[in-house]
């Protein structure tokens, strides 16, 4: 293993846990502000691939699919907020679990039922293709910075929201006191509209750009939703900070399992059974991680109302 | 049989009293629903209608699972969304034993030797225990959480044993194990699917009675005081978290069970009984049924394991439709098909 | 001080910049009511929380009997012999009052894990239950559901609740509040005959009351307390009048 | 709603009870196979190849019952039974899965059903299971592995680099490919797991090896996102693979990333025989697509069983055992017969990705990579 490979496989980490954030972090919000566990999360990512990949098949730009992605995914989120969401937000997790699970079933069919059941087709636009040195010698795909940075843009970009912004304010209110925001004379229901959406629209931004870079198909949402349930339970629900430092921990713990824990075994096994022993153990990984946090800190790493 | 019916928990002559036909309703209707299972298939028997027999033997398993769960999220107030966990494991100790009977290889050589078996009451008692004994370590960490993170963290948990399962060689991991021949119950042909049947109705029954005996017992009152508030329960001096680990632990092993039975009823395990998916389904039932009713699980397994098998004969997309009415169902019919049939719910 | 039942030594407690609880010392003897009073804000939520086990101290020590509880949970406070009745209402409403009652009385005979037996026909839980409910004079009501109850009667199943228990101390959180002036004469009346039995640490908003009952007071303001002594006492002094009357 | 409980069970018994009256000579067929949820593509090529079969051959005695078993082993093998017990059915196929065909396939056997795999070949199945009812008509699962072992040695490659997914078909690809892979030594043998999507790390391994190509199993969406980044990875090693993660609907959306991946079948869609043209050019014309190797397959088990009723109806399970066995039919791969244990004996075919007319990617086929290819599981199979 050498320096190079080692600095290679980190960005890949950290190219998994940006990807992450953006599912994470919308996940989180929704739970922070309006106290929901959202099961069709993963369903949002599904639609924004599925729309990019169909708009960029149409009109043969990917930065038009992508836009369409995005507001396509938002949309889809505040009419899901308007028909059903909101409907649960006074009630327990468990009828919010079993509405959100009922959801993933009808998105994945309805998609199925629009789209076809075979994976769609969406690339890497041409400008982002290719790889550029890395210090070392070894080369990276371009798209992968590319969506390191956006994630990371969109990181900044929610923390000056919370902060600085009249909407983050109120997102805050919201978090600390229902029912103060709501004696504010802020609309509360548009509130929730608006934060659903902004949610659902990075989720779809993450499924549209991952898209380009795995396989556009029916139920590509639910791995990535269970991922993105461990890290904000990881990072400490409700919290953006413990969001983003979760998708980091469980992307180069994800990735950093699958290069190593084979190597390790190598060392007293034969390759092809260290190979499946490895394999199996770093798939193990994560979960492993999340159970041993969960155990010495009941309420994440970043709780955010304790 | 008549004391379970008089309800498990608060509606007892001691407690709040209820107005007498709602009792009378539910009771009426908790007895309809088990007469048909039991009923249902025997006609079907008779008219040499096989298929009837093992659809009401799954209802009748995978009811057993749902009481299960129903325990730890209806009475215990313990979102659990990793029972597949013990449903699986269940599931692979009665295919692990018959694996090895039929191979005449021991389960373990190591420390003691072991060999496979095709005795049923063996393997279910090596289920059940091998559950509780997974169970115990799962709740022990999980429980010292709650709410959303409870609920994840179980998740994690059947996670993790679903990818060993799958990466696991030995017992044929993603593609599972077959189960040649049905496991042996001593004095009875298990092959014959009436039989078969029979044996786990007789067990759902035991299942639900020991259910009900056990909410009206001691336990039972602390457990629901933990459900409903803990402080409470603490300020009482019981300690919640011991109460919920043993309830915890005794919903495992039912459902653990139920996973046992089901492996034999299909002649088949697999990792998929591990999956996050069942984990989800089993949850459906619970609260198709109503949660928190002895009788839930039953009403909710019948629905749901008809409309599996009604709307995935009439179109590809029935998912899509299951979807809708479970969304309906818990938007505009709170307390679910029990709900529907017998009125709302005693408590909450 | 070897009558002393419950015993508060130099309690600190902060949350991040907020000194909550600042070097708390009390205690309550047998035999005696003690009133704990302060202004909103004054820290008594903080510092019932450390007494029930609900809070941990960052020092200071708390000893029920002579023996040092500081460490142990909610239960294991209530097993040793400390009840208490909460301010906000903290039953199972969906339960009958005796259901709630029994709770409390099966947590003294320390036995929950039975079962078998239903408890509606243990008479060793239901019998005691009757009896802490007959004391609070809500014999009639014992088969309704708490949420069917008037917030006075709330109280009461409160107080039966942590009768029960039959414990050492008793730690009443504003168990007058919305009782209305017959309700608060009947529980006066009840809590003079109770303190001989069980020494009492009251925490109450009713001044009338406060004064009337208890044999000290202790008023703490701004996590401190600031006064101590018997009614006449607290009542002339400067430093309370000016806490309480802004004067 | 106890009403629509009623309802639906004397639904289900009435149903039932028509199955009886169905006609002595009528012939039913059950197919379960994939049509929901992901990897469905396969069972619904599956199941237009097999329905345009029994269409051309203009018979209207055969009764074809579908289901979806949504991927999951218990629904299939509930499907079974209720085919069986309830309809009566005389012959079962469709499952696309291996797990799956694993639940349902040596029950049914067993009860003296017929069983045609056009998918899914587990060895054990072919070895140690093997039963008298059991016919598989597509290929045991290590075939094309082998195949694609056998062709890389003669391809003088000397590094390869070897991955698939952590499960027994994977692991069964690995070894098959090793079995008849000795021209080198093994850059790297990688097990991915299962549904993983992202594959960064592993090719970072691959880059870091000294391989000079790589060798891989990841079907379905696997392989999409393997090849996707594999080509935007800037390595440039050859890649080499089993079709199935280069069927025609998987290249139209893994795109020009697929061009010049090598890859082996037992079928291609331009493979020069009669049947098999005109088996691409009415498949086209009715479903407006170019068939997969799946809808071959799916047309193949169909032909088969028409062959064989033309000599006996299943009910003479011993003489229709015969006709299957016989294979007298015209595949579409060209010359077909079964070895002892009812699994092919087939040329295992080379196929290599290239633009096609519109751009498009598609297979060409280049040669025979393995002629007369039998599994290696036979002689366990003692039957």
């Amino acid at each position: 293993m050498t320096l190079s490979l080692l600095f290679e496989q980190l960005l890949n980490g950290l190219q998994l846990g940006t990807m992450l954030f953006l599912m994470a972090s919308g996940l989180t919000l929704v739970f922070g502000v309006m106290g929901l566990i959202n099961l069709a999360h993963g369903s949002f990512y599904m639609v924004g691939a599925f729309v990019t990949a169909w708009t960029a098949g149409t009109t043969g730009s990917f930065w038009v699919g992508l836009g369409a992605g995005i507001l396509a995914a938002a949309a889809v989120g505040a009419v899901v907020e308007l028909l059903v969401i909101r409907r649960l937000y006074h009630r327990q997790h468990l009828d919010q679990v079993l509405a959100t699970f009922a959801l993933i079933l009808i998105f994945s069919e309805g998609t199925r039922w629009l789209f076809g059941s075979s994976p769609l087709w969406l690339n890497v636009p041409e400008a982002l293709s290719g790889a550029v040195a890395l210090p070392g010698g070894s080369r990276y795909p371009v798209f992968r910075l590319v969506i390191i940075a956006v994630g990371v843009l969109v990181a900044v970009a929610l923390f000056l929201l919370i902060s600085r912004t009249r909407l983050g304010m109120r997102i805050r209110a919201g978090e600390s006191d229902r029912e103060m925001i709501g004696a504010l004379g802020i609309d509360i229901a548009k509130l929730y509209t608006l934060v659903f959406a902004l949610g659902a629209a990075l989720a779809g931004l993450a499924g549209s750009m991952i898209g380009a870079l795995q396989s556009v198909q029916v139920g590509m949402g639910e791995p990535v939703l269970i991922l993105a349930f461990v890290v904000i339970v990881i990072g400490g629900i409700g919290s953006i900070k413990g969001a983003l430092i979760g998708s980091l921990l469980v992307g180069l713990v994800d990735t950093l399992g699958r290069v190593f824990l084979p190597s390790l075994f190598k060392l007293f096994m034969t390759p092809a059974e260290a190979s499946g022993v490895g394999a199996a153990l770093a798939s193990m990984l994560i979960y492993v991680l999340m159970a041993i946090i969960l155990a010495f800190k009941p309420k994440g790493l970043f709780a955010a109302n304790d | 049989m008549t004391r379970l019916h008089k309800g498990a928990l608060d509606k007892t002559p001691g407690a709040t009293p209820v107005p007498m036909p709602r009792i009378q309703r539910e009771t009426w209707v908790n007895w309809a629903l088990l007469g048909l299972l039991l009923l249902a298939p025997m006609i079907a028997n008779a008219l040499g209608e096989v298929y009837y027999v093992n659809l009401a033997t799954r209802i009748a398993i995978v009811t057993m699972a749902a009481v299960g769960l129903n325990l730890a999220i209806g009475y215990g107030g313990m979102i659990s969304f990793g029972h597949a966990a013990f449903f699986g494991l269940g599931g692979y100790v009665a295919g692990i034993s018959a694996f090895h009977a039929f191979d005449m290889t021991p389960v373990l050589s190591w420390p003691i030797t072991m060999p496979g078996t095709d005795n049923l009451l063996v393997i279910w008692l090596v289920a059940m225990l091998s559950c509780a004994v997974l169970a115990l370590v799962i709740g022990a960490i999980s429980l010292r959480t709650s709410g959303v993170y409870f609920i994840m963290i179980t998740l994690a948990f059947a996670q993790m044993i679903y990818y060993f399962a799958v990466s696991w060689p030995t017992y044929g991991g993603e593609d599972g194990l077959p189960i040649y021949l049905r496991n042996q119950f001593p004095g009875l042909d298990t092959n014959d699917p009436l039989t078969f049947f029979l044996i786990c109705f007789a067990a759902l029954v035991l299942a639900l009675a020991i259910t009900a005996r056990l909410m009206q017992s001691r336990f039972g009152a602390a457990l629901t005081m933990a459900r409903l508030n803990e402080t409470r329960l603490a300020t009482a001096g019981i300690a919640p978290y011991p109460i919920r680990l043993v309830a915890f632990v005794i919903s495992a092993v039912i459902t653990g069970l139920a996973g046992a039975l089901f492996a034999d009823l299909n002649g088949f395990v697999g990792a998929s009984m591990l999956s996050w998916h069942r984990s989800g389904e089993i949850m459906v039932i619970v609260i198709l049924g109503g949660v928190g009713r002895l009788y839930g699980p039953l009403s909710g397994a019948m629905l749901f394991v008809l409309m599996e098998t009604l709307l995935g004969g009439l179109t590809e997309y029935w998912l899509l439709f299951l979807g809708l009415i479970l969304l309906f169902v818990v938007l505009f019919a709170r307390g679910g098909v029990m709900g529907l049939l017998a009125g709302r719910a005693r408590h909450e | 001080m070897s009558d002393a039942v419950l015993t508060l030594s130099h309690l600190h407690k902060s949350f991040g910049a907020l000194q909550a609880t600042h070097d708390v010392s009390l205690d309550l003897k047998a035999g005696e009511i003690h009133a704990l009073i302060g202004p909103n804000g004054a820290g008594k939520s903080t510092l019932i929380g450390q007494i029930t086990g609900h809070l941990m101290p960052d020092r200071g020590e708390v000893r029920l009997a002579g023996e040092n509880i500081t460490a142990l949970s909610v239960a294991q406070r209530a097993r040793r012999g400390l009840g208490r009745s909460f301010q906000v209402s903290s039953l199972a409403d969906s339960l009958s009052v005796l259901r709630n009652v029994m709770i409390a009385v099966q947590g003294l005979q320390g036995h929950s894990f039975h079962f078998w037996k239903p408890v509606h026909r243990d008479a060793s839980l239901v019998e005691p239950a009757r009896a802490a409910i007959a004391r609070m004079q809500l014999e009639s009501r014992a088969e309704t559901p708490v949420s069917e109850l008037s917030h006075g009667e709330r109280r009461q199943v409160e107080v039966a609740c942590a009768l029960a228990l039959k414990p050492r101390a008793l730690l009443l959180d504003e168990p007058m509040a919305g009782l209305g002036p017959e309700g608060s004469a009947r529980l006066t009346e009840l809590l003079e005959e109770l303190k001989h039995e069980v020494p009492i640490l009251l925490i109450e908003h009713d001044m009338d009351a406060v004064f009337r009952l208890a044999d000290r007071i202790s008023v703490l303001v701004a996590g401190q307390v600031i006064a101590h002594g018997v009614s006449d006492e607290i009542r002339a002094n400067p430093l309370v009048r000016e806490a309480y009357l802004g004067d | 709603m106890k009403k629509l409980t009623a309802v639906g069970l004397g639904l289900l018994m009435s149903t039932g009870l028509a199955s009886f009256q169905a006609q002595a000579d009528e012939v039913k067929i059950g197919m379960i196979t994939t049509l929901s949820g992901g990897g469905s593509h396969l069972g619904v090529d599956i199941r237009d190849g097999f329905q345009l079969a029994l269409e051309q051959s203009g018979r209207d005695d055969i009764e074809l019952l579908i289901k979806d078993d949504a991927r999951k082993p218990d629904v299939a093998k509930n499907l079974a039974d209720e085919f069986i017990q309830r309809d009566k059915v005389d012959i079962l196929t469709g499952i696309v899965w291996s797990n799956l065909a694993m639940a349902v396939v040596p029950s049914v056997v067993r009860q003296g059903v017929f069983y045609l795999s056009p998918n899914a070949g587990p060895s054990d199945l072919a070895g140690r299971l093997c039963h008298e009812n059991y016919f598989n008509v597509a290929w045991q699962n290590n075939n094309l592995h082998e195949a694609m072992g056998a062709y890389m040695q003669q391809q003088g490659l000397k590094k390869p680099f070897i991955l698939a997914p952590n499960y027994p078909a994977g692991t069964d690809a690995l070894e098959g490919f090793k079995s008849r892979y000795h021209g080198g030594e093994l850059a790297g043998e990688i097990y991915t797991q299962l549904g993983q999507t992202d594959y960064a790390a592993e090719i970072a391994q691959i880059r870091a090896s000294d391989a000079d190509s790589v060798f891989f199993f990841l079907p379905g969406g696997m392989g999409i996102a393997f090849t996707k980044q594999f080509h935007g990875s800037g390595v440039e090693l050859p890649l080499f693979g089993p079709a199935f993660s280069f069927d025609e609907i998987i290249l139209g959306a893994v795109g020009e990333a697929a061009i010049g991946v090598v890859n082996t079948s037992q079928w291609a869609y331009d493979l020069d025989n009669p049947t098999n043209q005109a088996f691409v050019e009415s498949f086209r014309e009715a479903y407006g697509r170019t068939p997969t190797l799946y809808a071959s397959q799916g047309f193949d088990t169909a032909n088969l069983i028409l062959s064989a009723l033309e000599t006996a109806h299943p009910d003479d399970a011993d003489a229709f055992r015969e006709a299957l066995r016989a294979a007298d039919f015209e595949s579409t791969r060209g010359e077909f017969r079964f070895g002892k244990n009812h699994h092919p004996i087939q040329d295992i075919y080379v196929r290599t990705v290239v633009a096609g007319d519109n751009g498009q990617p598609t297979n060409r086929l280049v040669g025979v990579a393995v002629e007369d290819m039998q599994d290696v599981f036979v002689d366990e199979c003692r039957m």
